[in-house]
């Protein structure tokens, strides 16, 4: 047994205030940090106005269907609909401007309008019929896929879309800045001041915190629960819409791959600023550096096997470097 | 009730050349009399194998499987044997004991590759969009691998597409190929190994207002003929899936027929090259393939 | 309570110490929560501990159980230094802790909680439940779990997981027990059982550090108290020199005015509320009562008399089987506590980190969750005013002195008494007619206890309608001006005036059940 | 407020236990249902033994996998590297045996330890790094998949599978049993074993159900937590294993859609016995409502969409009645 009495163990206040900035800004330095090093590596090709443009461009569907699902994850339930809902929206939309002869501004309305009402069944089948949101989303997505697949037979809506259509995401608006990008800011600044600077927000942060304590404080919990999925559904629709405007058609599955992507974007997110709670400002960091990792290591022209090897670690790195921070300054 | 009933085991029940060999293959079996069953495995072989077993079980007259490889459906393969129901593949190959098949995609890739250097001139960079996991696009990549062999002026970037994922993938891996091939210091072109990554680096080419890439696709779904038709995309070999399907049912027939004596044999229908120059005059011909 | 009998182990007669702590620090990021504590507790010696909220007892108790690591000092058991580490160590090493925090699992059973990181005996390498009961039945007996070892843990109140966590810690058969408020949710009998327990261990060498805020319950059971404050130990005191005067200036550094009776004064209004015959089974089972504005209304008896499921009827949380209820005059049946707080209710419920608290949100938003109206720029502008939020919590932080760095300090870092006055805070920004305080002052030093009551009082008189339900003996005739004493789910004594004592409470809640059972025929 | 006064809105005992019987067997009720709605929709093909024994058959490795994963959700964390592990696993069986001839046991014992070191590295990474499981196991998958292409260059292995490799999992045994069910009932009741019936399996269940507790009471959070990865490694290498010999080929990403599988089973048998928690029997019960639902649609032959609208139906109705059934009975 040791005879050793315990000494100071204790970092200096100096260390400790180093690891405290890790602690809050651990993503946001890997997200720097990791660029800057993209733009040693490829100097020409990598920290270009028009790279970042790009990138942003690409990302901001991803960062709008993160963003609704950061809504649904806050109240603290899962949706695993939004991939499967981004791509019935996707078709449908094409179907409604394509077949049906709606006017655009109309069917978007109409489509934004479902992602509500599949988000409040959602909300319904969780808070009232009390299914695990897991399965009840899960579910959920299949029923949609399924719906999809009703709707267009499998077959890709492509014949006769308008190019007003395809407008939509391919688009610049204010100083050339692409209507993807524009319509990101606005989804995830107008949910950053819901939850954030609203009473409203307040309730939102309650429930997912202590489901149990926001009851006993008056707040309605089943309505909060219910709303959070019908944000994260209107986001789905807002994503599938663009997604189809951008791909110039309407097809099955289209956006599936949607759900683990912000899945990545929000629980990255969760360790930025606040240790482990989901917020607007961290998954738009999170998927940040989903999107800047796969365009800086592609650009740097990683073969695949290692490309998908340091998707790996930057995400592990990412959170470990504030995890770890946090951890030993409040050792 | 008592139809014969065909089983079919789709990779991917929502893809659109997936869609068009159903329904030739639907067609044909409606014209013999037979009622179909299609599965969807959504891209897990274990799910194609079991449901194969599945139609083993209902003792199925025929099963056909599409695009996963003989090799991959090992007790599928099995079962069905158990049970004497042939199983002919699409895209899958042939072996085993497969009775038939046809849509081996990698001879389309061919004319596709030898026009797409052709216009380059035998110089410049090429972005390649694989998927080394199926087998009809990895035998279309050897075939480009083949040609691209001969033009030591071509350099080529690979990137290895996901399903699901690809029309993101497609895109994302063309914008950072992009910011390092920027327009007019070379001859450029995007190719895919099926269509649809190359249409989601067109939405990419778009967004960035690049009309210096010349991209290529293989299948020709209705999409990537829209895209030629408007000019996005240069050319697409289109694979008449729906003959395909059509054909194979009635050779199921034969096979039935034929009982032990069959012998397991190849039956492809050829493909179309498509391009912006002969789009109108094929559309007119095949105004089914784009509905 | 009278003073226990002289223990074995005196200060005098010890040869050496089980546990020796020296000049122990740990601060938690800037926050110092001990600046230097020494202690030392001989074998069979029971030993107080005793400091306002806040003053690090409990993180002095985290490290000594190893989960915590100190910054400096040291630590030495039986003469040789130890570095503790982990829980499993502490435990090797012979101690056995009763954590401030309730420890359960939800989903187990009684049983399974009980042996929670205890070794089990086995056969065939699996766990041989019937043996492990057979020698957890008399000590779960003794310790007062009525519950049947195998019935779930889940409809249990809290003062049934407590006594389990107690018994876990008996089962440990360890040298040194450490309690921390062990009797915070016990009512009157339990605690007694309990100090009967320790009273034993100690007789039969178990050394124990007794943790409370209850002054009585340290003076009869400890022959020596160490007291901590702001972190340091301040004093020891033993013999003679350990009597409640000394005790207090020792905790607070000065003399405080002791509570008084003073509720039969008040003026009472008229009835804000009103319960007929509210009853759920299996819980409460018929409950009338009036309740006026600026009243205190006290709610007294056992554990388990079914007070806690009286208040979530009244505040909507349940709903009643049969009943009927009336808020002003007018039918009242809250569909939720949403509609019982838009109502003009307010609850603070008994178990603050699991029902009332955001463990890792700030204390302004604690305070401002119920407050969302008065936070808001306005009805037409749906942003939040922040400082408007950060001022209110201000305020909050001052008139309960909660001991905080600042607002936006997550309340999980809190020590156990400043959560429960930013539990209470939250209520007393919104003013309602009714507020119902179930064990307002659970593990809250006196000086904090003081105060709190002094608000209660305060908010009476400004005309609200109090209803507190308490375990604590004194509490209620301190507090109250009027004491409804309920046992077995029914109202069984209305206590007024003078008759309002400790001692007519106690009484009370003891009601033979069969006389009950003639009294209100099922 | 409303002027009804409150009546005596209490369920008759018999109604209570009526639904109180659903809360703990809703799902299998839900099962049952099933079984005996495809038994009289295909009499002749559905219910035969053959069948049955099919369905077991192919719904093994699912259950497998997913039993691996309730060990972990049981100690509180998620694991979403299953099923690119398994994919790496059966490449690297497939290499083993193929290309380096080792003997079919010796690649059998390595990969399995493979995956428990898989397992002790997603543990290591949740638990001292302190990253979120969300995270670190994506991470850790993403990983894996480019080792799996690093390994095969993503062509599958194909070529020279021996024989005897394929009856690892074509082959019977005792009775004719399928080998993979009997591998499915060993793994299946020996982590019931372990989580039921044995002290350690006490520890397992503590940190699963209040970890902080469980701490407080001195058991090593972090090492049980450590040993559900481990566990949750080793079969999703025991099911990568199987499904190259039942595909007779090491296929990159063959096994990643068993995520999706398992956690469907284990969600949705959180919700048989025991109110939303995770146990091995529910695993087992939510792996063959999965199983028996899609063979039963299969058989039937309900068009594709609606295949995919009644499996997610099946999985919203069958958690629905036993999460009904509970919030009724307890009203
Ligand atoms: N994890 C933590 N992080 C930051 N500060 C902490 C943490 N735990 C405790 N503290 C601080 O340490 C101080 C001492 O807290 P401790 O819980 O030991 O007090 P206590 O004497 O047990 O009080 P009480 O009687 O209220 O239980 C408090 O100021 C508290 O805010
Ligand atoms: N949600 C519940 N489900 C089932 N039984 C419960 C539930 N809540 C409490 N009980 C049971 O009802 C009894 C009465 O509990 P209650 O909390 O109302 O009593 P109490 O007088 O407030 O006691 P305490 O001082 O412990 O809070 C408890 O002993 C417990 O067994
Ligand atoms: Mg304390
Ligand atoms: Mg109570």
């Amino acid at each position: 047994m040791s005879d050793v009495a315990i000494s100071a163990r204790r970092l200096s206040p100096g260390a400790k205030a180093a690891l405290g900035i890790f602690a809050r800004y651990g993503t946001i330095i890997g997200l720097l940090a990791m660029v800057v090093t993209f733009s040693i590596l490829s100097p020409a090709a990598f920290p270009t106005l028009g790279n970042f443009t790009n990138v942003l461009n690409q990302a901001s569907l991803a960062m709008i269907i993160a963003g609704g699902l950061t809504l649904a994850v806050v109240v603290g339930e899962l949706d695993l609909s939004i991939g499967f809902a981004a791509s019935l929206h996707g078709i449908l939309i094409t179907g409604l401007v394509v077949h049906d002869k709606l006017p655009i501004p109309l069917a978007v309305v109409i489509v934004i309008a479902l992602g509500a009402v599949i988000g409040l069944v959602n909300g319904f089948i969780v808070t009232k019929v009390k299914v695990n949101s897991v399965i009840a989303t899960l579910g959920v997505g299949t029923i949609l896929t399924g719906l999809a697949f009703a709707y267009s037979a499998g077959v890709p809506i492509v014949a006769g879309v308008p190019e007003a259509f395809l407008q939509l995401s391919l688009g610049r608006w204010l100083f050339g800045i692409p209507n993807n990008i524009i319509a990101m800011i606005v989804v995830l600044g107008g949910l950053w001041l819901l939850v954030e600077r609203t009473p409203l927000g307040q309730e939102i942060q309650a429930v997912g915190g202590n489901a149990v304590a926001a009851r006993l404080a008056g707040v309605n919990v089943d309505r909060i629960k219910i709303l959070g999925f019908v944000i994260s559904g209107m986001c789905a629709a807002l994503t599938g819409i663009l997604l189809a405007s951008r791909l110039g058609s309407g097809t099955a599955s289209a956006a599936d791959s949607y759900l683990l992507t912000a899945f990545a974007a929000v629980f990255l997110g969760s360790a930025t600023l606040r240790d482990g709670e989901f917020h607007v400002l961290g998954t738009l960091v999170g998927a940040l550096i989903i999107a800047f990792g796969f365009n800086g290591l592609n650009i740097f022209g990683a073969p695949t096997f290692s490309q998908y090897v340091l998707q790996g670690a930057i995400l592990i790195i990412a959170v470990g470097m504030a995890s770890l921070g946090r951890s030993l300054a409040e050792r | 009730q008592d139809k014969p009933l065909l089983g079919i085991v789709s990779i991917s029940a929502t893809e659109a050349n997936n869609v068009r060999y159903i329904q030739g293959a639907t067609k044909a079996a409606d014209e013999l009399g037979w009622k179909t069953n299609v599965v969807d495995a959504a891209g897990s072989a274990d799910q194609a194998n079991a449901a194969i077993q599945n139609f083993a079980q209902l003792k199925a007259h025929a099963i056909i499987d599409m695009v996963f490889p003989y090799s991959s459906i090992g007790a599928g393969l099995a079962a069905a044997g158990d049970a004497g129901i042939p199983v002919v593949t699409w895209g899958g190959g042939l072996g085993s004991t497969v009775a038939a098949t046809n849509g081996s995609g990698g001879p389309m890739a061919i004319p596709v590759v030898d026009l797409m250097v052709e216009k380059m001139g035998g110089k410049g960079s090429i972005l390649a969009l694989t998927y080394r996991t199926g087998e009809v696009c990895r035998n279309r990549e050897v075939v480009m691998d083949e040609i691209v062999a001969k033009h030591p002026d071509i350099t080529v970037t690979k990137n290895e597409v996901r399903i699901p994922g690809y029309f993101e993938d497609g895109a994302q891996y063309a914008n950072a190929w992009l910011a390092s091939h920027p327009a007019g210091k070379e001859n450029l072109a995007i190719w895919g190994c099926w269509d649809d990554p190359a249409i989601g680096a067109i939405g990419s080419l778009r967004a960035q207002g690049r009309d210096d890439v010349l991209v290529y696709g293989i299948n020709g779904n209705a999409q990537a003929l829209e895209n030629i038709k408007n000019g996005f995309m240069t050319a697409t070999a289109w694979q008449d899936s729906f003959t395909e399907g059509y054909n194979m049912v009635k050779m199921l027939k034969d096979i039935k027929d034929a009982g032990g004596a069959w012998q397991a044999k190849a039956a492809e229908v050829p493909a179309v090259l498509v391009t912006r120059e002969t789009a109108d005059a094929f559309l007119k011909d095949h105004p089914e393939a784009i509905k | 309570m009278t003073r226990g009998a002289p223990q074995p182990g005196n200060a005098d007669e010890m040869a050496t110490p089980f546990l020796v702590a020296r000049d122990v620090a740990k601060a938690f990021g800037g926050t110092q929560a001990l600046k230097g504590v020494s202690l030392d507790i001989a074998p069979g010696e029971i030993h107080g501990l005793v400091g306002a909220n806040g003053a690090g007892k409990s993180t002095f108790i985290r490290i000594l159980a190893g989960l915590n690591h100190p910054d400096a000092g040291r630590l030495e058991l039986d003469g040789h230094s130890q570095e503790i580490g982990t829980p499993q160590r502490a435990t090797e090493l012979g101690m056995s802790f009763i954590h401030q925090e309730l420890a359960f699992v939800p989903g187990m059973t009684v049983l399974q909680n009980i042996m929670l990181g205890v070794p089990k005996k086995t056969r065939f390498g699996l766990t041989d439940w019937r043996a492990i009961a057979r020698d957890v039945t008399p000590i779960a007996r003794r310790v007062g779990i009525s519950a049947p070892l195998n019935a779930g843990v889940k409809g249990l109140s809290t003062a049934e997981i407590w006594l389990i966590n107690i018994c876990r810690a008996l089962v440990r058969k360890a040298r040194l027990i450490v309690m921390d408020e062990p009797t915070a949710s016990l009512a009157a009998s339990e605690a007694e059982r309990l100090f009967a327990i320790v009273r034993d261990l100690s007789a039969s060498g178990v050394a124990v550090l007794y943790i409370s805020h209850r002054l009585d319950e340290i003076l009869s059971l400890c022959t020596r108290v160490s007291v901590f404050r702001d972190g340091r130990s301040v004093a020891e005191l033993a013999g003679d020199a350990l009597n409640r005067p000394a005790l207090v200036e020792a905790i607070v550094g000065g003399a405080i005015r002791d509570t008084q009776r003073t509720g039969a004064t008040r003026q009472r209004g008229d009835v804000v509320m009103e319960a007929k015959t509210l009853a759920r089974a299996p819980n409460v089972r018929g409950v009338s009562l009036q309740l006026h504005a600026g009243e205190v209304l006290g709610i007294g008896g056992l554990v388990g008399a079914g007070r806690t499921e009286l208040a979530r009827l009244l505040f909507g949380a349940d709903r009643p089987d049969s009943g009927e209820m009336t808020l002003m005059g007018r039918p009242y049946a809250p569909a939720s506590p949403a509609a019982a707080v838009r109502a003009g209710l307010g609850l603070v419920p008994e178990e603050r980190r699991a029902e009332a608290l955001f463990l890792s949100k700030s204390i302004a938003f604690n305070l401002g969750i119920a407050n969302l109206d008065k936070i808001a720029f306005g009805r037409y502008l749906p942003l939040m005013n922040r400082s408007a939020r950060t001022s209110m919590a201000g305020e909050t932080i001052r008139s309960l002195s909660i001991k905080a760095r600042s607002a936006s300090t997550p309340v999980g870092r809190l020590s156990g008494g400043n959560q429960q006055k930013v539990a209470i805070g939250r209520w007393l920004q919104r003013t309602p007619k009714v507020l119902i305080l179930d064990e307002p002052t659970r593990g809250v030093d006196i000086g904090a206890r003081a105060e709190i009551h002094r608000l209660i009082r305060q908010q009476a008189e400004s005309g609200m309608a109090v209803l507190v339900i308490s375990s604590e003996p004194d509490e209620l005739p301190d507090l109250c001006d009027r004491v409804l004493v309920m046992a077995e789910g029914r109202i069984v004594r209305e206590l007024t005036g003078q008759a309002v004592s400790r001692k007519a409470i106690v009484e009370a809640s003891y009601v033979e059940p069969e006389a009950l059972m003639e009294d209100h025929p099922a």
